[in-house]
């Protein structure tokens, strides 16, 4: 399904920071990653995206050593480390809770890792204090965990983790334990700092937004396979199935059958008599029951784009920033998401008609199951 | 996609690893000897216990009910079993109805002192038991009461107490305040809130309490030695007093008559409340 | 804005509504009494230590400290203490080096019957300590071993036990695994992450094992009565030998003394956890 | 401060379902709440929003009749309720962890403020009903709470709340237990539900999206005080004062001194010699130092507005919808946040000049204290 798998394929001839393959891992009868395929180049940021139960943790916890795979293999470097115990792999893991040493200070928690490699106490003083320079909490050394607040821990908890040079980073939601503010801001930070520091890194998590700004590549998961991954514009702009373009973003989705096939990769749907042209997605066939999709912002509260569907309006809400306008169309819901400039829909009346428009390549027709 | 072979071999079904199982065998295997070593002892006692002949020996030679019988048709430990039991009701009764509120109070309101009476009352080795039955022996002197069923009851509610407290308190603790606020904003005035709200939440806790009080009480030896006359022995004295001048299999079966009693006491309990939820 | 006055009548300073302090001081006022009810007994014994004469009473027709100075030179009172600390030491260090191994293997590893060995370890009052004694006797007679220090310490052990596996128990299951993790992804093999995460982070529960565990021991009556001989007598024994024919105030006294061991055990403790961690 | 405070005044006319004269609230010599009057309107949604420790929560606990008041009065439907115990005011309130009973069925759960006022048993399964389906839990009512997901629990306090049909609704950040995706999808339906209703509610939140999505009017506290209240449009278009404006919305914030006054309400304030005419707030003052706030998605990337600066271009983040553009002006820094539609600034390099402009309506110019 991936749109980006044979080119990274291809790269195989420079030695990925990490690699995994044909990985498969189970719990009894239960098989939780059905075989997956995965590698991080250098200084490359990527995300493992995915609802809960998708198998990205349980895939995150077998590269650091503390879950075994039933088949496949991991490699560092190209070294093969599937058998190696954990406090061997020299892999650096952020915690969802951080899990700091409640009972040393900030400078002992960096320097933990430092210790079990027995450096000399010199090295170690003058490497934790960069670790802590870089995190920005070199004031902060003597400090308890317990005295941090949240964004410090998990900037002890990096530190911790990158201190110790590792082949590869791994974070385990590493924001969802601040709140909303915090969280927008550290995304940013987060990368910026991953970027500087050149570790190749791989994110868990399960929030869109996250994955979206965060990484490079996006790999989103679903029931333990690889569904898509790419460039998150790729992942968002053109998402290879329903459930990618359900999972990234807030998106349109409108039932229809399929009126016919274009031979430059569009597709003409047909809603309760109203036919629109848009982008051809999977194995289309002519009066097959299929979905238009279209991302909420692309909507446009006038007659600009060239699919133009007469809608009735319903409601409009103010965000902020932007307007979101609810409105049926064919007893189907479509939202649109206006910039508050606009001040978009804010004389309509509840049932007055209203007629929404997109641009072409905004919408995309998949096949639909039932 | 996990269909594909990737290019560069994937290997094929791989052994589990045991890489932690040497250790986990290990601790498994050292976790049950210990149970079989701390178990011990009363596999000799109720083996014992089913000797035919007179002498106490493991294991026995037989298997009789011989001293059961004995036992049970002994007017001795027949009536010092009834006293045990009337009093461990009657005990455990008296610390709930004492110390629930006590345990209530320490729990909701904020006094001086609060931390000073919460840390006594979670350290109930603080007071030995054979000092405690020393004050009430020098007490009941001291006022010229005999001892009864009535003094040897109010003597066990006070060793009792202290558990009943601190298992009342710590689950009231655990009790988000806001669930009684929800019931006072739905209009429960106080006492409907103790009723309906926080007793049926804290119910796991109460079955504990009484498990751990009348077992406290009934299985009491060392105070209840200062309180008992002839009268009222209870069962633990009166196997003590057994013990000083004959060794034979009848106590083996008073014995393991006594924990069948707590066994059954857990399991009625462990029937209502998860097991590894009976904290003291 | 806060200062521009509401047009329809701005109440002036109200005096703080007093809704709930009568239910409030109610219960203040219960708990007080009830932890004087408890203390009691307490008072009476200490009280009656400082007797001057002969006669056990309280209050005391004065204050002497002629019957602790007794106390404090008798050899029957001063050798069976050296037995009782020296039994303590030594039982607490053996339920420790027992118990924390046990107690870790329950908390971190998943095996058929945990939840029933778990539940076995957390109901201390399943066999009751007469019980326990009892076979203990039987074992060392079928054995024919002498009584002793060493066998004493080996039966506190077994009493101490439980209590220490459960209060680290509970401490290691409190503690987030992902930190051992973390520990081992950090470099540290497990020996490691045993000595400078995992202990250091239940510290506090290692001191309340110890003081549960010495005070247990030191305090410990019943098991003593069956297993100590005349050459071995533990400090609660000797109380009670005494109290067989004589009632005179130089048992106050010890008793005291008792006593405040345990406050002083209780003490040195607190000052390194807090008073309401300490739970059993 | 507040904008609307004359219009609430003169609604004095028609009783309010809740008002509150004067209040103020001490925990021994610490005052939390340090003078608040507040109208709530019969079917009025409104939100008092602040940081942590404003003195929200106090506000709502003292409403509810959970804290004594120092000084001041609280009222229900005109009715001095200030000294009438909690269960006895008729106010329904959905908790934070909205405090089910755990150990009754959800039928019992929201009978339970109706048994508590002897309603009699065909009336109490009548009206729990009815309630459970305004929630859409009917088919929930035999579930305990446990079994139940975080929203459906929110959904039964909510539906516990207001079965007693209370004079007024409190809810004390009732979606801030709820993940992210669940969150977003809840404000809107949990506005929808309340209007539906007509029960005069206040929220307390310290999340400005939800503020401005989910009610009628926000009251902005801080410290104590009413910082400023108004509509969500009024609040995030016309923020009153520095402070107002950095916790509605992202805005930047470029310090400079004011260098005219103009007679319409507008001033020129001068940026390292750059000059720039936006709406004037507050007491202006020529030559003192002032600082202009734009909001970052107010920003365009070309020159289309009336104000214009020459920034230096740093750094384009994909979102999603939007792209944020962070660049820098005079050594402060702008973000801009465009929709991602535009591509804006996908090609450009660090370090690379471009001109950030926007409307004159679009920046505030504040008095700065240093």
């Amino acid at each position: 399904m991936s749109l980006e798998q044979t080119s990274s394929r291809t790269a195989a001839a420079e030695p990925a920071s990490v690699s995994v393959e044909g990985l498969r891992i189970g719990y009894g009868a239960l098989e939780v990653v059905k075989g997956l395929d995965l590698r991080v180049a250098q200084g490359e940021i990527i995300t493992l995206l995915g609802p809960s139960g998708c198998g990205k943790t349980t895939t995150l916890r077998a590269i650091a050593g503390f879950v075994s795979p039933s088949h496949g293999a991991i490699r560092l470097h190209g070294r093969d480390v599937t058998d190696i115990a954990p406090n061997k792999r020299n892999i650096g893991l952020v915690f969802q809770g951080y899990a700091l040493f409640p009972h040393m200070s900030v400078f002992d928690n960096v320097a933990y890792g430092l210790r079990m490699r027995k450096v000399p106490a010199p090295e170690i003083r003058e490497r934790v204090e960069r670790a802590l320079k870089l995190v920005k909490l070199e004031r902060f050394a003597e400090r308890r965990p317990r005295e941090l607040s949240g964004g410090q821990q998990q900037r002890v908890a990096i530190a911790r983790a990158v201190v110790i040079e590792p082949a590869v980073l791994l974070l385990d939601e590493p924001l969802s334990n601040l709140d909303a503010k915090l969280r927008h801001e550290m995304r940013v930070e987060l990368r910026r700092l991953l970027k500087e520091m050149g570790i190749a890194s791989i994110f868990v998590t399960h929030d869109q937004e996250e994955a979206i700004v965060l990484s490079d590549r996006v790999v989103l998961m679903n029931e333990g396979r690889i569904e898509q991954e790419g460039t998150p514009q790729t992942m968002y702009n053109r998402p290879g199935s329903l459930f990618a373009a359900a999972f990234l973003g807030q998106a349109n989705f409108l039932r229809g059958t399929v009126a016919s096939l274009g031979a430059d990769g569009t597709a003409i749907i047909d809603i309760d008599g109203d036919r629109f042209q848009a982008q051809a997605c999977g194995g289309l066939k002519a009066g097959a029951p299929a979905t238009l999709v279209v991302k909420c912002e692309r909507l446009r509260l006038d007659r600009s784009g060239r699919s133009q569907a007469q809608c009735t309006f319903e409601a409009a809400n103010f965000l902020g920033p932007s307007v979101q306008l609810q409105c049926s169309f064919k007893g189907q819901r479509l939202v649109g998401l206006l910039p508050a400039s606009t001040e978009g829909g804010a004389m309509l009346e509840p049932g007055a008609p209203v007629t929404l428009s997109w641009g072409e390549a905004d919408g995309l027709i998949f096949p639909r199951a039932d | 996609m996990s269909d594909l072979a990737a290019p560069n071999s994937i290997p094929g079904p791989r052994r589990r690893k045991r890489r932690f199982d040497a250790a986990h065998l290990a601790l498994v295997a050292y976790v049950v000897l210990f149970v079989l070593f701390i178990l011990a002892p009363l596999v000799v006692v109720v083996g014992s216990s089913f000797e035919p002949r007179e002498l106490l020996r493991f294991p026995p030679q037989g298997l009789s009910l011989r001293w059961y019988y004995q036992a049970l048709n002994s007017d001795l430990f027949v009536g010092a079993a009834w006293n045990s039991l009337i009093i461990a009701i009657f005990a455990t009764l008296g610390a709930l109805l004492l110390g629930v509120p006590a345990a209530y109070g320490l729990a909701r309101f904020d006094f001086k002192g609060r931390e000073a009476v919460s840390g006594l009352l979670n350290s109930p080795l603080l007071v030995p038991e054979l000092v405690m039955g020393l004050a009430l022996l020098q007490i009941l002197a001291g006022l010229q009461i005999a001892s009864s069923v009535l003094t040897l009851t109010l003597g066990h509610i006070l060793i009792c107490l202290p558990y009943v407290v601190r298992t009342i308190n710590s689950a009231i603790v655990g009790v988000d305040r806001s669930v009684e606020e929800a019931a006072a904003n739905l209009g429960a005035a106080r006492w409907r809130i103790y009723l309906t709200i926080l007793l049926p939440i804290i119910r796991p806790a109460l079955y504990a309490a009484i498990l751990f009080s009348f077992l406290m009480s009934f299985d009491n030896a060392v105070l209840s030695l200062f309180l008992v006359s002839a009268r009222t022995s209870t069962l633990p004295i009166s196997v003590y007093n057994y013990v000083q001048y004959s060794l034979d299999p009848a106590i083996a079966a008073v014995s393991t008559l006594l924990m069948a009693v707590s066994v059954v006491a857990l399991f009625t309990v462990s029937r209502l409340v998860p097991l590894d939820r009976i904290k003291q």
